[in-house]
Protein backbone atom coordinates (compact mmCIF):
# COMPACT_ATOMS: atom_id res chain seq x y z
CA UNK A 1 0.00 0.00 0.00
CA UNK A 2 1.11 3.33 -0.78
CA UNK A 3 -0.78 6.74 0.41
CA UNK A 4 -1.84 9.79 -1.48
CA UNK A 5 -1.94 12.76 0.15
CA UNK A 6 -3.38 16.10 -1.37
CA UNK A 7 -1.95 19.83 -0.25
CA UNK A 8 -3.38 22.71 -0.29
CA UNK A 9 -6.06 24.03 -1.46
CA UNK A 10 -7.29 20.52 -3.21
CA UNK A 11 -9.09 19.90 0.15
CA UNK A 12 -9.33 15.45 -0.33
CA UNK A 13 -8.45 13.18 2.68
CA UNK A 14 -5.41 11.28 2.16
CA UNK A 15 -6.08 7.94 -0.18
CA UNK A 16 -4.56 4.54 0.10
CA UNK A 17 -3.87 2.12 -2.51
CA UNK A 18 -2.09 -0.43 -3.92
CA UNK A 19 0.42 0.53 -6.83
CA UNK A 20 3.98 -0.51 -7.71
CA UNK A 21 4.45 2.82 -10.10
CA UNK A 22 2.87 6.50 -10.32
CA UNK A 23 1.96 5.45 -13.37
CA UNK A 24 -0.70 2.89 -11.67
CA UNK A 25 -1.24 5.96 -9.27
CA UNK A 26 -2.46 8.51 -12.12
CA UNK A 27 -4.15 5.78 -13.51
CA UNK A 28 -6.26 5.46 -10.15
CA UNK A 29 -6.53 9.11 -9.34
CA UNK A 30 -8.15 9.55 -12.78
CA UNK A 31 -10.95 7.63 -12.17
CA UNK A 32 -12.10 10.26 -9.75
CA UNK A 33 -13.73 13.18 -12.45
CA UNK A 34 -12.80 15.79 -9.51
CA UNK A 35 -9.01 15.37 -9.60
CA UNK A 36 -8.56 15.21 -13.40
CA UNK A 37 -8.89 18.93 -13.65
CA UNK A 38 -6.07 19.18 -10.46
CA UNK A 39 -3.57 16.87 -12.28
CA UNK A 40 -3.20 18.59 -14.97
CA UNK A 41 -1.24 21.76 -13.12
CA UNK A 42 0.02 19.46 -10.12
CA UNK A 43 3.61 18.56 -9.22
CA UNK A 44 4.74 15.36 -7.47
CA UNK A 45 6.55 14.37 -4.92
CA UNK A 46 7.76 10.92 -3.45
CA UNK A 47 8.45 10.96 0.09
CA UNK A 48 8.86 14.48 -0.01
CA UNK A 49 11.36 14.37 -3.11
CA UNK A 50 10.04 15.94 -6.76
CA UNK A 51 9.93 13.72 -9.16
CA UNK A 52 9.39 13.48 -12.60
CA UNK A 53 9.17 9.89 -13.93
CA UNK A 54 5.92 8.53 -14.36
CA UNK A 55 7.97 4.74 -14.16
CA UNK A 56 9.75 5.98 -10.67
CA UNK A 57 8.79 2.06 -9.00
CA UNK A 58 7.13 2.64 -5.66
CA UNK A 59 7.54 0.17 -2.01
CA UNK A 60 5.49 -0.57 0.60
CA UNK A 61 4.56 2.68 2.48
CA UNK A 62 5.68 5.33 0.40
CA UNK A 63 3.95 8.45 0.45
CA UNK A 64 2.99 10.46 -2.50
CA UNK A 65 1.97 14.27 -2.52
CA UNK A 66 0.19 16.18 -5.17
CA UNK A 67 0.96 19.70 -5.10
CA UNK A 68 -1.28 22.27 -6.25
CA UNK A 69 0.24 25.30 -8.29
CA UNK A 70 1.62 27.63 -5.77
CA UNK A 71 2.14 31.26 -5.21
CA UNK A 72 4.38 32.09 -1.64
CA UNK A 73 5.35 35.52 -1.01
CA UNK B 1 14.54 29.00 7.42
CA UNK B 2 11.87 29.92 9.60
CA UNK B 3 8.42 29.67 9.22
CA UNK B 4 5.94 31.88 11.59
CA UNK B 5 2.23 32.14 12.63
CA UNK B 6 0.76 35.03 11.21
CA UNK B 7 2.90 38.41 10.20
CA UNK B 8 6.72 38.44 10.48
CA UNK B 9 8.42 41.03 12.54
CA UNK B 10 10.21 42.50 9.74
CA UNK B 11 12.50 44.73 11.34
CA UNK B 12 13.58 41.97 14.44
CA UNK B 13 14.51 39.46 11.06
CA UNK B 14 16.16 42.05 9.17
CA UNK B 15 18.33 43.62 12.49
CA UNK B 16 18.95 39.17 13.78
CA UNK B 17 20.37 38.46 10.41
CA UNK B 18 22.70 41.22 10.14
CA UNK B 19 23.96 40.59 13.26
CA UNK B 20 24.55 37.26 12.55
CA UNK B 21 26.76 37.79 9.69
CA UNK B 22 28.49 40.76 11.14
CA UNK B 23 31.80 38.86 11.62
CA UNK B 24 31.85 37.01 8.55
CA UNK B 25 33.09 39.48 5.92
CA UNK B 26 29.91 40.00 3.43
CA UNK B 27 29.98 43.12 1.85
CA UNK B 28 26.78 42.94 0.47
CA UNK B 29 23.24 42.17 2.08
CA UNK B 30 20.05 42.23 0.23
CA UNK B 31 17.10 41.22 1.95
CA UNK B 32 13.52 41.64 -0.08
CA UNK B 33 10.54 41.88 2.02
CA UNK B 34 7.33 40.90 1.03
CA UNK B 35 3.87 43.03 2.19
CA UNK B 36 0.32 42.39 1.65
CA UNK B 37 -0.88 44.98 -0.39
CA UNK B 38 -4.70 46.89 0.17
CA UNK B 39 -6.37 45.41 -3.61
CA UNK B 40 -9.51 43.80 -4.76
CA UNK B 41 -10.83 44.12 -1.24
CA UNK B 42 -9.31 42.01 0.70
CA UNK B 43 -8.86 41.71 4.71
CA UNK B 44 -5.09 39.66 4.84
CA UNK B 45 -3.64 36.87 2.37
CA UNK B 46 -3.44 33.25 4.12
CA UNK B 47 -0.89 30.62 3.25
CA UNK B 48 -1.04 26.94 3.79
CA UNK B 49 2.95 25.55 3.64
CA UNK B 50 4.31 22.07 2.89
CA UNK B 51 7.45 22.43 4.83
CA UNK B 52 9.56 19.07 4.05
CA UNK B 53 9.73 20.13 -0.01
CA UNK B 54 10.17 23.90 1.32
CA UNK B 55 13.21 22.50 3.36
CA UNK B 56 14.21 20.50 0.57
CA UNK B 57 13.83 23.78 -2.18
CA UNK B 58 15.75 25.87 0.79
CA UNK B 59 18.54 23.37 1.40
CA UNK B 60 19.65 23.08 -2.33
CA UNK B 61 19.08 26.78 -2.47
CA UNK B 62 21.63 26.87 -0.05
CA UNK B 63 24.04 24.83 -1.68
CA UNK B 64 23.59 26.90 -4.55
CA UNK B 65 24.86 30.10 -3.11
CA UNK B 66 27.50 28.71 -0.97
CA UNK B 67 29.13 27.90 -4.22
CA UNK B 68 28.83 31.29 -5.21
CA UNK B 69 30.63 32.41 -1.84
CA UNK B 70 27.06 33.30 -0.70
CA UNK B 71 24.51 32.74 2.04
CA UNK B 72 20.66 32.88 1.70
CA UNK B 73 17.86 33.49 4.66
CA UNK B 74 14.43 33.09 4.33
CA UNK B 75 11.58 33.50 6.62
CA UNK B 76 7.57 32.99 5.91
CA UNK B 77 4.47 32.98 7.36
CA UNK B 78 2.00 30.91 7.88
CA UNK B 79 -2.03 31.16 8.00
CA UNK B 80 -3.36 34.86 7.79
CA UNK B 81 -1.50 37.87 7.03
CA UNK B 82 -3.58 41.19 7.50
CA UNK B 83 -2.93 44.11 4.45
CA UNK B 84 0.33 46.11 5.37
CA UNK B 85 1.93 43.44 7.19
CA UNK B 86 4.67 41.09 5.89
CA UNK B 87 4.29 37.40 4.82
CA UNK B 88 7.93 37.07 3.38
CA UNK B 89 11.83 38.11 3.81
CA UNK B 90 14.37 36.40 1.90
CA UNK B 91 17.82 37.77 1.76
CA UNK B 92 21.19 36.98 0.33
CA UNK B 93 24.52 37.92 2.03
CA UNK B 94 27.82 37.82 -0.39
CA UNK B 95 31.15 39.24 -0.60
CA UNK B 96 30.29 41.06 -4.06
CA UNK B 97 27.31 42.91 -4.94
CA UNK B 98 27.52 41.69 -7.99
CA UNK B 99 27.14 38.24 -7.03
CA UNK B 100 24.15 39.42 -4.62
CA UNK B 101 22.13 40.94 -6.85
CA UNK B 102 21.80 38.31 -9.48
CA UNK B 103 21.29 35.85 -6.27
CA UNK B 104 18.39 37.83 -5.08
CA UNK B 105 16.58 38.12 -8.33
CA UNK B 106 17.04 34.11 -8.76
CA UNK B 107 16.31 33.25 -5.08
CA UNK B 108 12.64 35.75 -5.00
CA UNK B 109 12.15 34.13 -8.44
CA UNK B 110 12.42 30.78 -8.17
CA UNK B 111 10.61 30.74 -4.71
CA UNK B 112 7.42 32.64 -6.53
CA UNK B 113 7.91 29.55 -8.59
CA UNK B 114 8.84 26.70 -6.84
CA UNK B 115 8.49 27.25 -3.38
CA UNK B 116 5.60 24.56 -1.77
CA UNK B 117 3.40 27.09 -0.65
CA UNK B 118 -0.31 27.64 -0.97
CA UNK B 119 -2.14 31.81 -1.26
CA UNK B 120 -5.66 32.36 -0.48
CA UNK B 121 -7.63 35.32 -0.12
CA UNK B 122 -9.22 36.69 3.15
CA UNK B 123 -12.27 38.38 2.67
CA UNK B 124 -15.26 38.47 5.28
CA UNK B 125 -13.65 35.68 6.96
CA UNK B 126 -13.70 33.65 4.08
CA UNK B 127 -10.37 32.13 2.87
CA UNK B 128 -10.28 31.72 -1.17
CA UNK B 129 -7.82 30.19 -2.74
CA UNK B 130 -5.59 32.87 -5.51
CA UNK B 131 -6.04 30.73 -8.49
CA UNK B 132 -5.65 32.83 -10.93
CA UNK B 133 -2.17 34.00 -9.38
CA UNK B 134 -1.02 30.62 -8.87
CA UNK B 135 2.06 29.05 -11.12
CA UNK B 136 2.26 25.30 -11.34
CA UNK B 137 5.20 23.97 -10.13
CA UNK B 138 8.37 22.70 -12.44
CA UNK B 139 7.25 19.19 -13.12
CA UNK B 140 3.34 19.60 -13.04
CA UNK B 141 0.85 17.70 -15.15
CA UNK B 142 3.12 14.17 -14.45
CA UNK B 143 0.40 11.99 -13.44
CA UNK B 144 -2.40 13.79 -15.94
CA UNK C 1 18.99 61.01 0.78
CA UNK C 2 20.41 61.08 3.98
CA UNK C 3 24.77 61.41 4.88
CA UNK C 4 25.86 60.53 7.92
CA UNK C 5 29.33 61.61 9.18
CA UNK C 6 30.98 57.76 10.00
CA UNK C 7 29.33 54.19 9.85
CA UNK C 8 25.23 53.82 9.04
CA UNK C 9 23.05 52.92 12.19
CA UNK C 10 21.52 50.03 9.54
CA UNK C 11 19.14 48.54 11.84
CA UNK C 12 17.37 51.98 12.21
CA UNK C 13 17.47 53.18 9.13
CA UNK C 14 16.17 49.89 7.54
CA UNK C 15 13.04 50.38 10.00
CA UNK C 16 12.56 53.64 9.73
CA UNK C 17 12.23 53.25 5.89
CA UNK C 18 10.12 50.25 6.78
CA UNK C 19 7.51 52.68 8.60
CA UNK C 20 7.63 55.57 6.56
CA UNK C 21 6.07 53.21 3.40
CA UNK C 22 3.93 51.06 6.17
CA UNK C 23 1.00 52.55 4.75
CA UNK C 24 1.95 53.18 1.33
CA UNK C 25 1.20 49.72 0.22
CA UNK C 26 4.26 49.11 -1.67
CA UNK C 27 3.98 45.07 -1.70
CA UNK C 28 8.12 44.75 -1.90
CA UNK C 29 10.44 45.96 -0.11
CA UNK C 30 14.58 45.56 -1.57
CA UNK C 31 17.16 47.37 0.63
CA UNK C 32 20.94 47.26 -0.18
CA UNK C 33 23.03 47.18 2.79
CA UNK C 34 26.58 47.83 1.86
CA UNK C 35 29.31 46.58 4.77
CA UNK C 36 33.29 47.45 4.89
CA UNK C 37 35.07 44.24 3.93
CA UNK C 38 38.14 43.98 5.98
CA UNK C 39 40.72 42.95 3.12
CA UNK C 40 44.41 43.96 2.30
CA UNK C 41 44.89 45.09 6.09
CA UNK C 42 42.66 47.86 5.98
CA UNK C 43 41.43 49.48 9.13
CA UNK C 44 38.56 51.17 7.35
CA UNK C 45 37.41 53.01 4.58
CA UNK C 46 37.05 56.69 4.13
CA UNK C 47 34.85 58.57 1.45
CA UNK C 48 34.34 62.31 0.62
CA UNK C 49 31.22 63.26 -1.18
CA UNK C 50 30.12 66.56 -3.37
CA UNK C 51 27.05 66.80 -1.84
CA UNK C 52 24.76 68.73 -4.51
CA UNK C 53 25.66 66.84 -7.23
CA UNK C 54 24.80 63.79 -5.20
CA UNK C 55 21.66 65.40 -4.84
CA UNK C 56 21.25 65.97 -8.65
CA UNK C 57 22.10 62.03 -9.28
CA UNK C 58 19.12 60.94 -6.75
CA UNK C 59 16.85 63.07 -7.41
CA UNK C 60 17.06 62.27 -11.01
CA UNK C 61 16.74 58.72 -10.05
CA UNK C 62 13.70 59.66 -7.56
CA UNK C 63 11.52 61.38 -10.99
CA UNK C 64 13.17 57.69 -12.95
CA UNK C 65 11.68 55.21 -10.17
CA UNK C 66 8.12 57.48 -9.97
CA UNK C 67 7.50 57.15 -13.65
CA UNK C 68 7.38 53.06 -12.85
CA UNK C 69 5.38 53.83 -9.58
CA UNK C 70 8.07 52.98 -7.45
CA UNK C 71 10.25 54.75 -4.33
CA UNK C 72 14.11 54.79 -3.93
CA UNK C 73 15.59 55.74 -1.00
CA UNK C 74 19.74 56.39 0.10
CA UNK C 75 21.92 56.90 3.05
CA UNK C 76 25.82 56.60 2.60
CA UNK C 77 28.65 57.75 5.59
CA UNK C 78 31.28 60.30 5.16
CA UNK C 79 34.88 60.11 6.54
CA UNK C 80 36.27 56.59 8.35
CA UNK C 81 33.99 53.76 8.32
CA UNK C 82 35.88 50.39 10.17
CA UNK C 83 35.67 47.17 8.67
CA UNK C 84 32.47 45.46 9.59
CA UNK C 85 30.25 48.30 9.75
CA UNK C 86 28.08 50.25 6.65
CA UNK C 87 28.78 52.58 4.54
CA UNK C 88 25.84 52.70 2.16
CA UNK C 89 22.10 51.52 2.06
CA UNK C 90 19.84 51.94 -0.57
CA UNK C 91 16.51 50.45 -0.91
CA UNK C 92 13.64 50.51 -3.59
CA UNK C 93 9.82 50.12 -2.80
CA UNK C 94 7.45 48.92 -5.04
CA UNK C 95 3.76 47.66 -5.85
CA UNK C 96 5.32 44.36 -7.24
CA UNK C 97 8.36 42.38 -7.20
CA UNK C 98 9.30 42.30 -10.51
CA UNK C 99 9.95 46.17 -10.74
CA UNK C 100 11.67 46.25 -7.48
CA UNK C 101 14.36 43.33 -8.65
CA UNK C 102 15.10 45.12 -11.87
CA UNK C 103 15.16 48.59 -9.82
CA UNK C 104 17.22 48.07 -6.92
CA UNK C 105 19.90 46.33 -9.42
CA UNK C 106 19.79 49.35 -11.52
CA UNK C 107 19.90 51.79 -8.76
CA UNK C 108 22.66 50.47 -7.35
CA UNK C 109 24.89 49.95 -10.42
CA UNK C 110 24.02 53.35 -11.54
CA UNK C 111 25.29 54.38 -7.94
CA UNK C 112 28.59 52.93 -8.47
CA UNK C 113 29.62 54.29 -11.48
CA UNK C 114 27.85 57.48 -11.40
CA UNK C 115 27.27 59.34 -7.60
CA UNK C 116 30.12 61.36 -6.96
CA UNK C 117 31.90 59.99 -4.12
CA UNK C 118 35.40 59.15 -3.90
CA UNK C 119 36.63 56.48 -1.89
CA UNK C 120 39.91 55.82 0.21
CA UNK C 121 41.68 52.98 2.15
CA UNK C 122 42.58 53.88 5.53
CA UNK C 123 45.39 51.75 6.98
CA UNK C 124 47.51 53.25 9.98
CA UNK C 125 46.01 56.29 9.82
CA UNK C 126 46.93 56.87 6.21
CA UNK C 127 44.50 57.90 3.72
CA UNK C 128 44.82 56.38 0.29
CA UNK C 129 42.74 57.43 -2.83
CA UNK C 130 41.14 53.55 -3.85
CA UNK C 131 41.90 54.49 -7.76
CA UNK C 132 42.21 51.02 -9.24
CA UNK C 133 38.60 50.65 -7.61
CA UNK C 134 36.95 53.74 -8.93
CA UNK C 135 35.43 54.58 -12.17
CA UNK C 136 35.45 57.48 -14.57
CA UNK C 137 31.50 58.99 -14.59
CA UNK C 138 30.00 59.51 -17.57
CA UNK C 139 31.30 61.66 -20.01
CA UNK C 140 34.96 61.57 -18.45
CA UNK C 141 37.52 62.92 -20.88
CA UNK C 142 35.52 66.39 -21.87
CA UNK C 143 38.64 68.44 -20.93
CA UNK C 144 41.76 66.40 -21.59
CA UNK D 1 35.78 85.33 -14.03
CA UNK D 2 34.80 81.30 -13.33
CA UNK D 3 36.00 79.38 -10.93
CA UNK D 4 37.70 75.90 -11.41
CA UNK D 5 37.11 73.65 -8.13
CA UNK D 6 38.78 70.28 -7.85
CA UNK D 7 37.13 67.40 -6.38
CA UNK D 8 37.78 64.76 -4.14
CA UNK D 9 41.64 63.03 -4.42
CA UNK D 10 42.57 65.70 -6.61
CA UNK D 11 43.43 67.71 -3.63
CA UNK D 12 44.31 71.20 -5.61
CA UNK D 13 42.89 74.63 -4.36
CA UNK D 14 40.22 76.36 -6.41
CA UNK D 15 41.23 78.06 -9.53
CA UNK D 16 40.51 81.60 -10.54
CA UNK D 17 40.39 82.45 -14.49
CA UNK D 18 38.92 84.26 -17.41
CA UNK D 19 37.21 81.92 -19.83
CA UNK D 20 34.69 81.66 -22.29
CA UNK D 21 33.84 78.12 -23.16
CA UNK D 22 34.89 75.18 -21.28
CA UNK D 23 37.23 74.69 -24.32
CA UNK D 24 39.12 77.51 -22.50
CA UNK D 25 38.93 76.43 -19.25
CA UNK D 26 40.49 73.07 -21.19
CA UNK D 27 43.35 74.49 -22.53
CA UNK D 28 44.44 76.50 -19.19
CA UNK D 29 44.26 73.87 -17.16
CA UNK D 30 46.12 71.68 -19.77
CA UNK D 31 49.05 73.97 -19.02
CA UNK D 32 49.32 72.44 -15.38
CA UNK D 33 50.96 69.26 -16.59
CA UNK D 34 50.09 67.60 -13.18
CA UNK D 35 46.43 67.68 -13.95
CA UNK D 36 46.64 66.65 -17.60
CA UNK D 37 46.11 63.26 -16.38
CA UNK D 38 43.24 64.18 -13.97
CA UNK D 39 41.54 65.19 -17.07
CA UNK D 40 41.73 62.30 -19.11
CA UNK D 41 39.23 60.47 -16.47
CA UNK D 42 37.31 63.53 -15.29
CA UNK D 43 33.81 64.59 -15.56
CA UNK D 44 32.91 68.06 -15.48
CA UNK D 45 29.85 69.81 -13.46
CA UNK D 46 28.67 73.82 -14.32
CA UNK D 47 27.25 74.92 -11.34
CA UNK D 48 26.36 71.36 -9.93
CA UNK D 49 24.87 70.04 -13.54
CA UNK D 50 27.09 67.45 -15.22
CA UNK D 51 28.05 68.71 -18.60
CA UNK D 52 29.38 67.51 -21.88
CA UNK D 53 29.35 70.03 -24.21
CA UNK D 54 32.96 71.52 -24.57
CA UNK D 55 31.09 74.69 -26.72
CA UNK D 56 29.14 75.28 -23.37
CA UNK D 57 29.46 78.93 -23.04
CA UNK D 58 30.06 80.39 -19.21
CA UNK D 59 29.31 83.49 -17.92
CA UNK D 60 30.77 85.87 -15.01
CA UNK D 61 30.51 83.93 -11.36
CA UNK D 62 29.88 80.25 -12.94
CA UNK D 63 31.88 77.43 -10.74
CA UNK D 64 33.20 74.44 -12.49
CA UNK D 65 34.06 71.25 -11.20
CA UNK D 66 36.39 68.38 -11.70
CA UNK D 67 35.15 65.21 -10.50
CA UNK D 68 38.01 62.55 -10.65
CA UNK D 69 36.40 58.97 -10.87
CA UNK D 70 34.69 57.93 -8.49
CA UNK D 71 33.64 54.47 -6.41
CA UNK D 72 30.84 54.99 -3.76
CA UNK D 73 29.16 52.39 -1.90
Amino acid sequence: MVTVEFLGPIGKAPLQMEAATLAEVAAKLKEDEALVSWLQKCAVALNDTMVNDLNTPLKEGDRISILPPVCGG
Amino acid sequence: MELYNGPLDVKEIFGRWLDEEAESNYGAYIPFVGTIRAEDGIDALSFDIYEPVLKAWFDAWQERAKERGAVVKMAHAIGDVPVHTSSYISAVFSPKRRVALELIDEFVEDFKANAPIWKYDVRNGERIYAEDRSTPMDGAGLLA
